[in-house]
């Protein structure tokens, strides 16, 4: 009878409406997770590149990778934790004083030893994105 | 002669009908409009919503750019409100499950059982029944105080249950059942009971099935209970999630709109031909 | 005889209060004992016992009775407009001989969609620069001010009566399904036009479930102002300034006393209009 | 029989509604944690001075006086928990006027504890003689104190002679309705405050004047309320003052680009700004804020207490509020925060810190010339001040930074000023609905 199939159709319907709301909520963190742009991060130590230079505060040793170099300018993301659930990441623009063929010696205003910068990256990120930090051995 | 006033009557037929979808039209536009929305993309719904410019709103039902965007969004890019969904359901069916038991019981000894007082009570249930929530909302909050059921979920649950809205409209449709079969029943020595189960529950079918949909529905989207009785925001339900929509939010809240609505739609679709017929005395099929 | 009937008698107490039992547990403990907490506090201003000043306060003051008559207006148009159109509509689905059931159902889906996006739907439609002014300009007429005017109260109506006509066409159908089709026949039978039908045998006979419609409507005029105060927040204009807004700012207002008074005073409203109501329905029931 | 059973049946209900409600009662008055308490939604000085005052308790008094902070997470949610809590009888111990509730309405039911009762029943003296008696009796109403200023700030704004006579006025007969008149004709672009919201404090302390609170009733149809709302709203309207820029530059107030400066209420503040002015060639002055009816001056809360009623142990809050008003504390907060105290000791103690030795050319070092400049501002500057302090004798309850966050600017008439000020409705209607929306906020 046509009543019963309707019935039938919406029982099952239901049923799989609320089984698929069940594994979204579930996976739900692991999914969101898997969408962000995965990036790697290390820690960097205040430095410099020629050795007779003692004074070597505010200059900073960044791996090349992890600098958008447009020539004596360059661009740095760096993870800010201020948001503890959330990882997001913050763009600086630092000016490069040296290079050799691992390093870049730069410095830039906000730039604090032992700040976490990207030097790899999924996909492009800019200011404020919330990213996922693989292999996280930070604090 | 006889042709003509066939033409008549099927002129009139067709006025009736036109007549009866214009009805339908303006009865299903805002949802129908609901739902064409959520599949807009999120920069249309924002632009659209946003009040400050100065020219006319126009109705437009095709989306500009058809995206699932907002669905995207809600099912994937949203842990927090699968969550809070999850509390809605959580808050929900034991409502609805125990409104419905208690209601059929009292409204059983209210249709059919005879005892003193039984019109006054049924009053005073009524009264209750109407009273607008703020009347008690604060001495409600003293009594679940002293109960120290604040802040989990059977603060809201268990005021749900116990609320005298399914009595009344239980009784509405027992009240069609015809005493004979009661008696009949009762001369053969049946307790109560199993006159409850066997002759009143299948009877009134159509009448559960309206309560449990109504019951559900006030319940869904129930606001100011858990706002006041519930102290951290995990545990607020999807109701309050999508009535104080931050700037933010606003791409999505029509896509979240109709996610929140498929529920009801469903007890809907599964009940609708019980609902059409609720307190007829001849039963259907 | 008499022994055994009143043995009888005495099973059928026991087994209706065994049936009560749960349910007038569960209203003693969340609805009668707040209500009866509601009507002391209201005696009271902090510690001091003050009686009926609270009330004599509240009837001298003027955003009180505003509110009163703005309820009362309210109340005394939204709930016969419903009744009126959803009555009308259930005769008109009612003379159709096969309809499908889909037009039946689609008045019930109002019901089901969620409040919040509906609002954003409303404000789309009815705000100054919304839809409907957007038509009343192409056609001449200046923009009517949905949320600042008197129409507001004409939108807060159209709204419930849109939300709840669906759910009462379905109670009138049924209350016309269950006069027996006998009647029209012998009605129609001594030549009475179809009007005559109407007014002297189709309303007398659905009486009790128009009692129920009503019971419903009540209910459901108290609980639209989920919308109401999702669309205006919680200081509207003056027209649409209802009792509820009355007691929730006081609650905001940390003013108990003032707040326990109105929303007495609003139940004692309610009691009134269901006794009036209640005591017709006694008196027709009796007659038919 | 069937009687009988009547009446049992009905004796029995009313038995068991009386249980359960003497059940609900009785564990009504079972006191919780005997701690007081104070909801905080974000760290602000109140929660400074709880953690201060918990040491202090540490060392001299018991623990059982230390004071519990609860956290929470949004305005609202902490707002909705307050009313509910306060009206079924518990709630926080102490509110600070900063929470977002209608405190000009609770004098009248009872909610809030009258200090001078306590101080009188208990005999406990809070050092309310040495506090400036202009600010603590401003807040007394016939008898009773409900709220204890502890910080305040006088409603003045700061220009130089220069700038003023720019726009043909002078200090001494300064008024916002000449000034109106002059920039609408000068049609040149100003800032007159250096900051949008700004502007929108000086529209609400403005409307701010025309209600009183006390006998509920506002005065906003009369023709005169009409004509100054004409002069405050073209000074804000042709404002140009951009949205996120703030002209504290001392540059656009010497050149006059920005008319007027509100400086934070430390005397240290005050003194820096005037001596860089100085500096400048201009001479400084004070600027009262609008007056209606152009009456003697008034200042702002800037932190303030207030106590629940339902306090349980009322004994408790004696020693905080006199470790409130002491000395020691008065002044760590106001050099710490640049307040202005209420402790007439802590506040000459300010006086006295306020160096003047300024580096203005910044040449690391300061010459004579600096120092004579730095001395002569500071002197004016301590002048004008303290006339202006002493003759505080009106005091508002909330800051006139935040005016536009109160209870009843923001969800009362918050949206219709928006419109007014946006240009979206007419002065007319402006006036109706500002009217009806106030009647009913004042008679609620």
């Amino acid at each position: 009878m046509k009543k019963d199939r309707i019935k039938k159709y919406t029982l099952r319907f239901g049923i799989i409406f609320f089984l698929v709301i069940a594994l979204l909520t579930y996976f739900s963190s692991t999914i969101d997770n898997m969408l962000l742009p995965k990036v790697k991060v290390t820690m960097i130590e205040s430095g410099t590149l020629d050795e007779n230079d003692q004074d070597i505060n505010g200059k900073y040793l960044v791996p090349i990778s992890a600098v958008v170099n447009m020539g004596d300018q360059g661009v740095i993301y760096y993870i800010n934790d201020s948001d503890e659930k959330k990882t997001t990441v913050s763009e600086l623009s630092v000016s490069i004083n040296s290079k050799d063929d691992l390093f870049f010696e730069v410095s830039g205003e906000g730039m604090y030893s032992g700040m976490y910068v990207v030097y790899e990256t999924s996909k492009d990120i800019s200011e404020g994105d919330r990213v996922y930090v693989e292999g996280d051995e930070r604090s | 002669m006889r042709n003509r006033g066939g033409i008549v009557k099927r002129m009139k037929k067709i006025i009736k009908y036109i007549f009866l979808i214009l009805l339908t039209a303006v009865f299903l536009f805002p949802v129908v409009y609901m739902i064409a929305c959520s599949f807009m993309s999120n920069s249309q719904v924002v632009k659209m919503l946003d009040f400050t410019n100065e020219e006319y709103k126009q109705i437009n039902l095709i989306p500009e750019m058809f995206s699932l965007e907002q669905y995207y969004q809600v099912f994937f890019r949203r842990p927090e409100y699968l969550l809070k969904f999850w509390n809605s359901v959580i808050m929900t069916f034991p409502t609805v499950a125990g409104q419905t038991i208690v209601s059929a019981l009292a409204a059983f000894a209210f249709g059919k059982l005879k005892f003193p007082f039984r019109d006054k009570l049924f009053f005073v249930y009524i009264v209750l029944l109407i009273l607008p929530l703020q009347v008690t909302l604060v001495p409600n909050y003293i009594v679940l105080d002293n109960i120290d059921l604040l802040n989990n979920f059977l603060a809201v649950i268990l005021p749900g249950t116990f609320s005298a809205f399914g009595i009344c409209l239980l009784r509405q449709s027992i009240k069609y059942i015809s005493d004979s079969s009661i008696e009949a029943a009762r001369i053969d020595g049946a307790s109560y009971f199993r006159i409850f189960t066997s002759i009143i529950l299948p009877q009134i079918k159509g009448g559960l099935i309206t309560l449990v949909l109504l019951c559900f529905i006030d319940n869904w989207n129930i606001v100011e209970q858990p706002l006041i009785y519930f102290d951290d925001e995990a545990m607020y339900p999807l109701s309050i999630q999508l009535s104080n929509f931050s700037a933010g939010d606003y791409g999505i809240i029509f896509a979240c709109g109709v996610m929140f609505m498929i529920p009801a739609l469903l007890i809907y679709l599964y009940g609708r031909r019980d609902i059409d017929s609720p307190f007829i005395q001849v039963d259907k099929s | 005889m008499k022994k055994k009937l009143l043995k009888r008698q005495h099973r059928e107490y026991l087994a209706a209060f065994l049936f009560l039992l749960p349910s007038l547990i569960g209203i003693t403990v969340f609805y009668i004992v707040p209500y009866i907490i509601c009507c002391v506090k209201s005696l009271y201003v902090g510690e001091y016992f003050v009686g009926f000043k609270n009330y004599t306060d509240l009837f001298q003051n003027g955003t009180f009775l505003l509110a009163l008559k703005n309820t009362a207006i309210f109340t005394f148009t939204a709930i016969p407009i419903l009744m009126v159109s959803s009555f009308l509509i259930a005769l008109f689905l009612n003379s159709f001989k096969k309809i499908s059931s889909f037009f039946r159902s689609s008045f019930l889906i109002p019901v089901v969609a969620p409040i919040a996006s509906l609002v954003c739907v409303w404000q789309l439609i009815f705000d100054d620069y919304g839809a409907v002014n957007g038509l009343l300009n192409s056609l001449g007429l200046n923009t009517v001010e949905f949320f600042n005017s008197e129409f507001s109260m004409v939108m807060i109506v159209f709204i419930y009566v849109w939300k709840y006509c669906g759910f009462c066409v379905i109670l009138f159908t049924a209350g016309l399904a269950n006069v027996p089709p006998s009647l029209y026949e012998s009605a129609r039978l001594d030549g009475a036009g179809s009007f005559k039908i109407l007014t002297k045998i189709t309303i007398p006979m659905i009486t009790p479930t128009t009692f129920f419609v009503f019971l419903m409507e009540i209910i459901y005029s108290f609980k639209i102002f989920r919308e109401v105060f999702a669309l205006f927040g919680n200081y509207p204009n003056e027209n649409v300034y209802f009792l509820q807004n009355f007691i929730n700012n006081n609650y905001y207002n940390l003013n108990y006393p003032r707040l326990s008074s109105a929303s007495i005073i609003l139940s004692l409203f309610i009691i009134i209009i269901l006794l009036v109501f209640f005591i017709f329905e006694r008196r027709h029931s009796f007659a038919e | 029989m069937a009687k009988k059973s009547k009446i049992i049946t009905s004796i029995f209900i009313c038995v068991f509604i009386s249980i359960t409600f003497c059940g609900c009662l009785k564990n009504d008055a079972s006191a919780n944690s005997d701690r007081i308490k104070y909801y905080a939604c974000s760290e602000d000085s109140i929660c400074d001075i709880i953690n201060k005052y918990n040491n202090y308790c540490a060392e001299h008094l018991d623990k059982s006086y230390q004071i519990e902070i609860v956290e929470f997470d949004s305005q609202e949610d902490m707002n909705l928990k307050i009313s509910t809590e306060v009206m079924s009888g518990g709630g926080p111990d102490i509110l600070s006027l900063s929470q977002k509730l209608p405190f000009e309405k609770f004098a009248k039911n009872e909610t809030l504890l009258d200090i001078n009762k306590l101080i009188a029943a208990y005999d406990y003296d809070i050092g309310l003689g040495d506090c400036s008696s202009a600010i603590m009796n401003a807040e007394e109403l016939d008898g009773k104190r409900y709220f204890i200023p502890l910080f305040y700030s006088p409603d003045v704004f700061i220009s130089t002679e220069q700038t003023l006579k720019k726009y043909n006025l002078t200090s001494s007969d300064f008024s916002f309705k000449a000034l109106s008149h002059e920039l609408s004709d000068s049609k040149s672009t100003y800032s007159l405050l250096g900051g949008t919201d700004y502007c929108l404090n000086l529209f609400y302390s403005f409307l701010d004047q025309y209600i009183d609170y006390n006998s509920g009733s506002a005065e906003f149809n009369t023709d005169e309320f009409s004509e100054n709302l004409d002069c405050i709203y073209s000074l804000i309207k042709n404002d140009s003052s951009d949205e996120n820029i703030y002209y504290f530059l001392y540059e656009n107030i010497n050149n006059g680009a920005s008319v007027l400066y509100k400086a934070m209420p430390s005397f240290d503040s005050l003194v820096r700004t005037y001596s860089f002015l100085e500096y400048l060639g201009g001479s400084p002055v004070l600027v009262n804020n609008y007056k209606r009816g152009g009456g003697d001056d008034s200042a702002s809360v800037d932190v303030g207490l207030a106590f629940n009623n339902n306090c349980k142990n009322k004994d408790k809050l004696l020693p905080f509020i006199k470790y409130c008003l002491s000395y020691d504390l008065q002044k760590d907060l106001s050099i710490e925060c640049l307040y202005l105290p209420v402790n007439r000791r802590a506040m000459d103690y300010c006086i006295e810190l306020t160096n003047y030795e300024k580096d203005f050319d910044e040449d690391s070092s300061v010459s004579d010339m600096e120092k004579a400049v730095g001395s002569r501002a500071r002197s004016a500057a301590i002048k004008d001040y303290k006339d202006i302090i002493n003759s505080i004798s009106e005091c508002n309850l909330y800051r006139f930074d935040s005016l536009s966050e109160t209870y009843f600017n923001s969800s009362v008439i918050g949206d219709i000023v928006n419109k007014y000020l946006k240009g979206d409705i007419s002065k007319e209607k402006f006036i109706r609905q500002l009217t009806a929306a106030t009647e009913i906020y004042l008679t609620e």
